[in-house]
C-alpha cells in the first residue's frame, strides 16, 4: 500500500509536488489571513484606543480560530428567489480567482533542493513570461465575484453594492493596468523576475536602486488604484455598511461570507505582494551588497523578537498565557539561533524574508488606512478615478518612456 | 502530444458547450456567464497556440472589460428572463436552414484553404510579445493610430447616448 | 520683337471685338449708352486700325502670303486642325472692308439705335459679328472658316430677331437660320469629300497639294469629287449669300434694325459665300461644271431678284432684293472665272450698298419709322444729305461712270460676254441676261428715288415730322459716298488704256494668271463698246423710270392694271414662300406631329419612362413586405447576403480568388 | 501537436452558433454577445493561422479585432441603454419601428 503510493508519487513526481505546494499555500495564506484579521482589529483597536480582542487566548490569539469555527458551525440559510445557481458560483469565483492570484506570484529567486529535485518558492516557477499579465487577468476576473453575488442575492441592496463595484473596478482597473506600464517599460518584460532584477543593477546602491524612486507618481497611483481594486476603506463603497447593509453580502451568510472574506484579505495580500515586487524590489534586500554582516539581520529580528515574547509571556496575567507564550517565545527564538548556526540556510531564507517583511508592512498600511481615512462619495470616487488617477498614470507613462528615450539617445544604455 | 490533443480537445469541448448554453440560457445573465466560459476557453486554446500575450489580452480585455460591462447592463437594465415571441416569419425554419448553410460553408471553406497549410511545428515560441511589439509599433503603427481614434470616438459616442438630455 | 509685330499677332484684330462684345455683353446692361458707344466702337475702330497696320507689314514684306498657326485646335488621328490665319491679297481686300465699313456702321448705329432699348444687347451682338467675320475671312483652313460661317449666322439671327417681342422678327430670325443650316449642311458635306480627297482641310496644303496639281481637270458632264465638293461648298454660298433656292430669307431679314441690314445683309456676310468660292477657286478651275452652275445660278438669282425689286414698295425690301440680284451678278463673275471681277464689284457694292442701306435707314429715320414708299415723297429738300449721298449710291449702283459701281459690273459683264465654257452661246445667255438685270437694277433703283425723294408728298405733314439725321448718322454716308465715287477708279485706267487693271493686278498672286492683266486690242475695243451698251442700258432704266413714276403718276397703276397676272405675281414674289410651304414645311410638320410626336414620343418613349416607373413601383410594392421592421428578420437577410459571398467563394469556377479577381 | 484544422473547425462551429443564435434569440443584449462569440470565433481562426504559418499577423488583428469589439461594446450598450430607456423593451420583435 504504502509502496504503492511512493511509486505513485515518484511516477510523476512533478505533479505531486505542485499539489503539496498548492495544499501548504492553501495552508499559509488560509491561516495568514485568520491571522491578518486579528491583526487588523489590534490595530484598528489601538488606533482607536481600545483594547482589541483579549479574551479568546493570550492577547486573543486563538480569536481567528474561534471565528472559523464560528462561519463553519453556523446555520446558512439561501434566501427565497435567489438565482441559486449564481447564488453559489460568486463565492466560490471570488475566492477561486483571489487564490490563483497569489498563485501566481514568485516568493524567491532560487530553488530549494530537496529530495533530489528543484522546487521554487511558489507554485508556478518564478520566470513565467507573463507573468504580471497573467495576475492581471486573473484579478481582472475578480469583478465577478462581487457583481453576480450582488445580483444574484434578488434583494436591492446587494445590487447597489454589486453595480458600484462592477462601475467601481471597471474604471480603476485602467489606472492599474496604465500605471504598471512605466515599470514595464523600465524592466522591458512582463516576467517578475525580470523585473525585480531589473532593479538590481545596481548591487551597491541597494534600495536606491528600486522602482519607487524614478516610478515614484506610478507607485502612487498603483496603490490607490489597487486599494480600490480590493474595495477596502476609503473605497469600500460596495460594502458601505453605512449606506447598504453590508453591501453586496448582505445575503450571505456563514461559509460563503467566509468566502467573500477570505478573498477580500487573499487579495489584499496580492496587491502586497505585487506592491512589493513592482516597485520596492521584491526579494532584494535594502542594503548594498557589500553590508555582509545585514544577512544576520533576520535572525537578530527573530531571536529579539522571540526574547520580547518570552518576557512578556512571563508576566503575563493568566496561566494558560503564562504557559503558552515562553514556548512560542522559545521556538522563535530558536529558529532564529538555527538560521545563524546554518549559513546556507540563512542564505536561502533572506529574499523571503524581505519581500514577507515588505509585504507585512503594506499590509499595516491598509489596516492603518482604514483606521484613518473616511469613505469616498459615489460622484467623488468616479471623478477621482476618472479625472484624475487614470491621466496622471498616462502622464506617467508618457514621461517615462520619454526619459527611456532620452537615455537611450544620450547614455546608449539599453 | 497526447497531452496536448487531450487539452486541446477538453477546452475546445468547453467553448462548445458554453456556446450552446449561451443559446439555451433564457436569462441574459447566464447567457453572459456561458460566454465568458467560451471566452476563457479560447485563452486556454490560445495558450495551446503559444500566443500567450493575446491569451492574457483576451482575459483581461474580454473577459475583464467587455463582459463585465455586459453584466453590468444587464443588471442595471434589470433584465429578466426572454419573452418568447415569434413575430418574425423569416427567423423560424428558414432561418436555422440559412444557418447549417452557412456554418457548413465557412467549415469548408476554412477547411479548404488550411489543405494548403501543412501544420509546421510551432513549439509556440515563448518571445511572441517582443514580436507582436515589433510588429505592431513597426508596420502596423498607422492602423494602430486609427484605433486609438476609434476609441477615442467610441468614447465620446457613448458619452453622449448615455447621459440623459436635460428636459 | 518680331519685324511684322501685327501679322505676329494677327489673332488680335480678331479678338478686339470680342473683348468689346463680351464687356458690352457682360456689363453693358448697367451702363449708359456713351460708355456702350466707347466700348463698341473702340473696339472695332482698333481693330480696324490693327487690320491697316498688319496690311502694312503685308505690303512691307513684299506681298508674301502670310500663314501662322498659332495653337492647335483639333488633333485626331491623322486630322488636324490648328487655329492658324493667313494674309493673302484677298484677305486684305476683305479686311478691310470688313472692319472699315463695319465701323462707319458702328458710328452710324450710335445714331441709329440711341433712342432704341437694349441698346448694349444690340452692341454686343454686332462686335461678336465683327469677331466672327474676321475670323471668316483670316481663317487659313476650312474648319476654321466654317466656325467663322456659323458665327456670323449666329449673330445675324440675333440680330434680325432683335425686336424679339415683334412675331415678324423673330420668326424672321429662324427663318434665316434654319435656311441657312441647309446650306450649311452642304458646306459641311463639301469639307468631308475634301478631306476625304486631300486628307487635309488647310488651303495652301490642298492648293499646293501635288493631289491637285495631278487633278485631271473634270470636263463638262464628267462628275467627278472635285465637281460635287464644289458644287456642296457652292450649296453653303447659296444658302449665306441668299442664291436662288435659298433666298427667301434675306427679304424677312429686313425685319432686323437698318444698321444691320446694311452691315450684315448688304456689306458683309452675304459676301461671305462669293469670298468662299473665289477662296476656293482653284478647286473650282478644276471642275468646269461646277463652274458652269454657279454662273448660270448667279445669273438667274440676279434676274430673278431684280424682277421682283420692281414692284416691292417697302424701301428696305428693295435694296433687300436689289441686294439679292447684286450678289447674282457677283457669283456670275465667279462662275465665269473673273474671280477678281467678283471680288472687285463684292468691294465696290459693299460701298455703296451699305450706303443706300444707310441712307435708306436715315429716310426712315427722319420719317418717323415710316418704310413705304408710297407714304413718301419729296424728301428732297428736307433731308438734303441724305438724299445727295443716296443719289451718288443710286448712280453707283445703276452703272454710270465714273461712280464705283460702272467699272465693277462693266468688268463683270466683259467676262460674261468673254466666256467660253459651256460654249460661246452660254456666254452670250449669260451676257443677255445681265444687261437685262442691269436695266432693271437702274429702272427699280431710280424708281425708288423718284418716290421717295421727287413728287408731291403723300404723308400727312402733322403727324410726321421730318427731319436731318443728327452728325454720327450723316459722317459715315458722306464718307461711304466718296468711296462709291472713287472706289471703282482702280480699274479705270485699264479701261481708257492708261495701264493696268491695278486690282485686277493686286490679286493677281492669289487668282494667278487667269486673268489679263490689262485687255489688250481688241478686246479694250470690245470692252468700251459694253460699256457703252451698259450705260445706254441704265439711261434707258432711269428714263422709263422717270416716265413712270415721276411724269404721270397715274400710268404705273395703269400699266400694272393692264397686265395684273405679271404683277401680282411679282408682287407675291412668284409665291416662292407658299411653295416651300406647301412643299417641304406642311408635309414636315404633319411628320413630326403624327409620327414623331404622338407616336415615337408620347407611345413609344413616354409609354417606355412611364412603364418602367410603374414596374418599379409594382417591384417596391412586391418587396416592401420584406421590410417587417422586424431585427430578427433583417439578421436572416444579412445571413442570406453572407451566404451568398460564401457560395461565391466556394463555388467561383474561373480559378484564382474571386475578389482579388474582380479587384484585379 | 494539434493539427491547424481542428482550431478551424471549432472556430467555424462557434461561428454558426454564434449566428444561430443572432437569429434566435430574442433579448438584445444576448444578440450583442452572439455578435461578440462571431469575433472570438475569428479570432481563433486568426490565431490558429498564424501559428500554422509561422507568422505574428494573425495575432495583431486578433488585437485589433479586440480593440474594435471593445469600442462596439461602448457604443452598442449604450444605443441598448437608450432603447431599453425609450421603449421599455428588451425584445428585439418589439422594437419594430423601422418599416413603412
Amino acid at each position: 500500500m504504502i509502496s504503492f503510493f511512493l511509486a505513485l508519487v515518484s511516477a510523476n513526481a512533478e505533479l505531486f509536488i505542485t499539489l503539496a505546494k498548492i495544499l501548504l499555500l492553501l495552508f499559509i495564506v488560509l491561516t495568514v489571513n485568520a491571522y491578518l484579521t486579528w491583526f487588523e482589529r489590534k490595530v484598528v483597536a489601538h488606533i482607536q484606543s481600545r483594547w482589541g480582542p483579549h479574551r479568546v487566548g493570550p492577547h486573543g490569539l486563538l480569536q481567528p480560530l474561534a471565528d472559523g469555527l464560528k462561519f463553519l458551525f453556523k446555520e446558512d440559510p439561501t434566501p427565497a428567489g435567489v438565482d441559486k445557481f449564481v447564488y453559489y458560483l460568486a463565492p466560490l469565483l471570488a475566492l477561486a480567482l483571489a487564490l490563483t492570484s497569489i498563485a501566481l506570484i514568485p516568493f524567491g529567486p532560487d530553488p530549494i533542493r530537496l529530495f533530489g529535485r528543484d522546487i521554487y518558492l511558489g507554485i508556478t516557477p518564478p520566470d513565467l513570461n507573463i507573468g504580471i499579465l497573467a495576475l492581471f487577468a486573473v484579478t481582472a476576473l475578480g469583478v465577478y465575484g462581487v457583481a453576480l453575488a450582488g445580483w444574484s442575492s434578488n434583494s436591492k441592496y446587494p445590487l447597489l453594492g454589486g453595480l458600484r463595484s462592477s462601475a467601481q473596478m471597471i474604471s480603476y482597473e485602467l489606472a492599474l493596468t496604465m500605471s504598471v506600464v512605466g515599470v514595464l517599460l523600465m524592466a522591458g518584460s512582463f516576467n517578475l523576475k525580470k523585473i525585480i532584477e531589473a532593479q538590481a543593477h545596481h548591487p551597491e546602491w541597494g534600495l536606491f536602486g528600486w522602482n519607487v524612486w524614478p516610478q515614484i507618481l506610478g507607485f502612487f497611483c498603483f496603490f490607490i488604484a489597487a486599494v480600490a481594486e480590493t474595495n477596502r476603506v476609503p473605497f469600500d463603497l460596495p460594502e458601505a455598511e453605512s449606506e447598504l447593509v453590508a453591501g453586496f453580502h448582505t445575503e450571505y451568510s456563514s461559509f460563503k461570507f467566509a468566502m467573500f472574506f477570505i478573498a477580500e484579505y487573499t487579495s489584499m495580500i496580492t496587491v502586497s505582494c505585487l506592491c512589493s515586487i513592482l516597485f520596492f524590489g521584491g526579494w532584494l534586500s535594502p542594503f548594498p551588497a557589500w553590508w555582509t554582516y545585514a544577512h544576520y539581520l533576520p535572525s537578530a529580528l527573530l531571536i529579539s523578537f522571540g526574547l520580547w515574547v518570552i518576557w512578556d509571556g512571563i508576566r503575563y496575567e493568566t496561566l494558560f498565557g503564562r504557559i503558552v507564550l515562553p514556548g512560542v517565545g522559545t521556538v522563535i527564538t530558536a529558529l532564529g539561533a538555527l538560521f545563524v548556526l546554518l549559513p546556507d540556510v540563512n542564505e536561502f531564507i533572506q529574499a523571503p524574508f524581505w519581500l514577507l517583511s515588505k509585504i507585512f508592512v503594506f499590509l499595516f498600511v491598509y489596516v492603518w488606512m482604514r483606521g484613518t481615512l473616511p469613505r469616498f462619495r459615489y460622484d467623488q470616487l468616479m471623478a477621482f478615478g476618472w479625472k484624475l488617477l487614470l491621466p496622471l498614470s498616462i502622464m506617467n507613462v508618457i514621461l517615462t518612456s520619454f526619459a527611456i528615450l532620452a537615455k537611450m539617445q544620450w547614455w546608449g544604455a539599453k | 502530444m497526447t497531452a496536448q490533443l487531450a487539452v486541446f480537445f477538453v477546452l475546445a469541448g468547453l467553448a462548445a458547450i458554453g456556446a450552446v448554453s449561451l443559446i439555451l440560457q433564457k436569462h441574459p445573465i447566464h447567457s453572459a456567464l456561458s460566454l465568458i466560459v467560451v471566452m476563457i476557453a479560447l485563452a486556454g486554446l490560445y495558450l495551446l497556440l503559444g500566443a500567450e500575450f493575446v491569451a492574457a489580452v483576451q482575459i483581461i480585455v474580454y473577459g475583464g472589460a467587455i463582459m463585465v460591462l455586459f453584466v453590468f447592463v444587464i443588471m442595471l437594465l434589470n433584465a429578466g428572463i426572454e419573452e418568447h415571441t415569434s413575430i418574425s416569419k423569416m427567423a423560424g425554419a428558414p432561418g436555422l436552414l440559412l444557418v447549417v448553410a452557412l456554418a457548413g460553408f465557412v467549415a469548408a471553406t476554412i477547411a479548404r484553404s488550411t489543405e494548403s497549410i501543412q501544420a509546421t511545428s510551432q513549439t509556440g515560441e515563448l518571445a511572441s510579445t517582443l514580436g507582436i511589439s515589433n510588429m505592431l509599433f513597426k508596420d502596423f503603427v498607422y492602423p494602430f493610430e486609427l484605433t486609438s481614434f476609434l476609441i477615442l470616438v467610441a468614447v465620446l459616442g457613448a458619452t453622449v447616448l448615455a447621459q440623459r438630455e436635460k428636459s | 520683337m518680331p519685324t511684322h509685330p501685327m501679322l505676329e499677332y494677327l489673332w488680335i484684330i480678331t479678338l478686339l471685338p470680342l473683348l468689346g462684345s463680351a464687356v458690352n455683353g457682360l456689363f453693358g446692361a448697367k451702363w449708359p449708352n456713351k460708355i456702350v458707344n466707347g466700348v463698341a466702337i473702340g473696339s472695332t475702330g482698333l481693330s480696324f486700325l490693327c487690320a491697316l497696320e498688319a496690311v502694312r507689314e503685308f505690303f512691307e514684306s513684299g506681298q508674301v502670303l502670310f500663314h501662322k498657326e498659332f495653337f492647335t485646335w483639333i488633333a485626331a488621328g491623322n486630322f488636324r486642325v490648328g487655329f492658324d490665319l493667313q494674309m493673302d491679297q484677298l484677305t486684305v481686300v476683305m479686311v478691310l472692308v470688313v472692319t472699315g465699313v463695319g465701323w462707319l456702321i458702328h458710328i452710324y448705329a450710335t445714331g441709329y439705335m440711341a433712342h432704341e432699348g437694349g441698346y448694349y444687347r444690340f452692341f454686343s451682338y454686332l462686335n461678336l459679328f465683327m469677331f466672327f467675320m474676321l475670323i471668316l475671312v483670316l481663317a487659313a483652313n476650312y474648319v476654321l472658316l466654317f466656325v467663322g460661317w456659323e458665327g456670323v449666322g449666329l449673330s445675324s439671327y440675333l440680330l434680325i430677331g432683335f425686336y424679339f417681342l415683334r412675331k415678324s422678327a423673330s420668326d424672321a430670325g429662324k427663318k434665316a437660320f434654319i435656311v441657312n443650316r441647309i446650306g450649311d449642311f452642304g458646306f459641311m458635306l463639301g469639307m468631308f469629300l475634301l478631306f476625304r480627297a486631300f486628307h487635309t482641310l488647310d488651303f495652301q496644303a490642298i492648293f499646293t497639294s501635288s493631289t491637285l496639281q495631278g487633278w485631271p481637270v473634270e470636263l463638262g458632264g464628267h462628275l467627278g469629287t472635285l465637281t460635287f465638293a464644289c458644287l456642296l461648298i457652292f450649296m453653303g454660298a447659296c444658302g449665306k449669300s441668299a442664291q436662288l433656292p435659298l433666298y427667301v430669307w434675306l427679304p424677312d431679314a429686313m425685319e432686323g434694325p437698318t444698321p444691320v441690314s446694311a452691315l450684315i445683309h448688304a456689306a458683309t456676310m452675304v459676301t461671305a459665300g462669293v469670298y468662299v468660292v473665289a477662296r476656293s477657286h482653284i478647286l473650282f478651275a478644276h471642275a468646269p461644271t461646277a463652274m458652269l452652275v454657279v454662273a448660270i445660278v448667279g445669273c438667274a438669282t440676279a434676274f430673278f431678284a431684280a424682277t421682283i425689286g420692281l414692284v416691292q414698295t417697302d424701301i428696305k425690301k428693295v435694296l433687300a432684293y436689289s441686294t439679292v440680284s447684286q450678289l447674282g451678278y457677283m457669283f456670275l463673275a465667279c462662275g465665269v472665272g473673273a474671280f477678281s471681277a467678283g471680288i472687285f464689284h463684292l468691294m465696290t457694292h459693299a460701298f455703296f450698298k451699305a450706303l443706300l442701306f444707310l441712307a435708306a435707314g436715315s429716310v426712315i429715320h427722319a420719317m418717323g419709322g415710316e418704310q413705304d414708299m408710297n407714304r413718301m415723297g419729296g424728301l428732297s429738300k428736307k433731308i438734303r444729305w441724305t438724299y445727295l449721298t443716296m443719289l451718288t449710291a443710286t448712280l453707283a449702283i445703276a452703272g454710270f461712270p465714273p461712280f464705283a459701281g460702272f467699272f465693277s459690273k462693266d468688268s463683270i459683264l466683259l467676262s460674261a460676254f468673254q466666256n467660253e465654257n459651256g460654249g460661246r452661246s452660254a456666254g452670250y445667255a449669260l451676257y443677255g441676261f445681265g444687261l437685262a438685270t442691269a436695266l432693271l437694277t437702274s429702272f427699280y433703283m431710280f424708281r425708288l428715288i423718284f418716290l421717295t425723294f421727287h413728287g408731291k408728298r403723300r404723308y400727312d405733314e402733322h403727324k410726321v415730322h421730318v427731319h436731318e439725321s443728327p452728325r454720327t448718322m450723316l459722317v459715315p454716308l458722306m464718307i461711304l459716298a466718296v468711296l462709291s465715287i472713287i472706289g471703282g477708279w482702280l480699274a479705270a485706267p485699264a479701261m481708257l488704256g492708261a495701264g493696268p487693271d491695278y486690282f485686277t493686278k493686286f490679286l493677281q498672286p492669289v487668282f494667278g494668271g487667269s486673268e489679263a492683266a490689262g485687255p489688250e486690242g481688241e478686246v479694250r475695243a470690245l470692252e468700251l463698246t459694253l460699256a457703252g451698251i451698259a450705260v445706254i442700258t441704265a439711261l434707258i432704266g432711269v428714263t422709263a423710270a422717270f416716265w413712270l413714276y415721276l411724269k404721270g403718276s397715274g400710268k404705273a397703276d395703269s400699266l400694272a392694271k393692264s397686265m395684273w397676272g405679271a404683277y401680282a405675281t411679282l408682287l407675291n414674289k412668284y409665291y416662292v414662300d407658299e411653295f416651300y410651304a406647301a412643299m417641304i414645311v406642311k408635309p414636315l410638320l404633319w411628320i413630326s406631329t403624327n409620327v414623331l410626336w404622338k407616336t415615337a414620343d408620347v407611345a413609344g418613349i413616354d409609354g417606355a419612362v412611364n412603364g418602367i416607373a410603374a414596374g418599379t413601383t409594382a417591384i417596391g410594392d412586391g418587396v416592401r413586405h420584406t421590410q417587417s421592421g422586424n431585427t430578427r428578420s433583417y439578421a436572416v437577410w444579412v445571413v442570406v447576403g453572407a451566404l451568398v459571398v460564401m457560395a461565391v467563394i466556394f463555388f467561383w469556377p474561373f480559378g484564382g480568388k474571386p475578389v482579388l479577381g474582380m479587384l484585379r | 501537436m494539434v493539427p491547424t484544422n481542428y482550431y478551424v473547425i471549432l472556430s467555424a462551429i462557434l461561428f454558426g452558433l454564434g449566428v444561430f443564435a443572432f437569429i434566435f434569440k430574442r433579448n438584445i443584449i444576448t444578440i450583442f454577445m452572439s455578435i461578440e462569440l462571431m469575433l472570438n470565433a475569428v479570432n481563433l481562426a486568426f490565431v490558429a493561422f498564424s501559428q500554422a504559418l509561422g507568422k505574428l499577423d494573425g495575432q495583431v488583428f486578433v488585437l485589433f479585432v479586440i480593440v474594435v469589439a471593445a469600442a462596439e461594446a461602448a457604443v452598442g450598450l449604450g444605443i441598448i441603454i437608450l432603447i431599453a430607456r425609450n421603449r421599455q423593451t428588451l425584445n428585439v420583435e418589439r422594437v419594430n419601428l423601422l418599416k413603412l
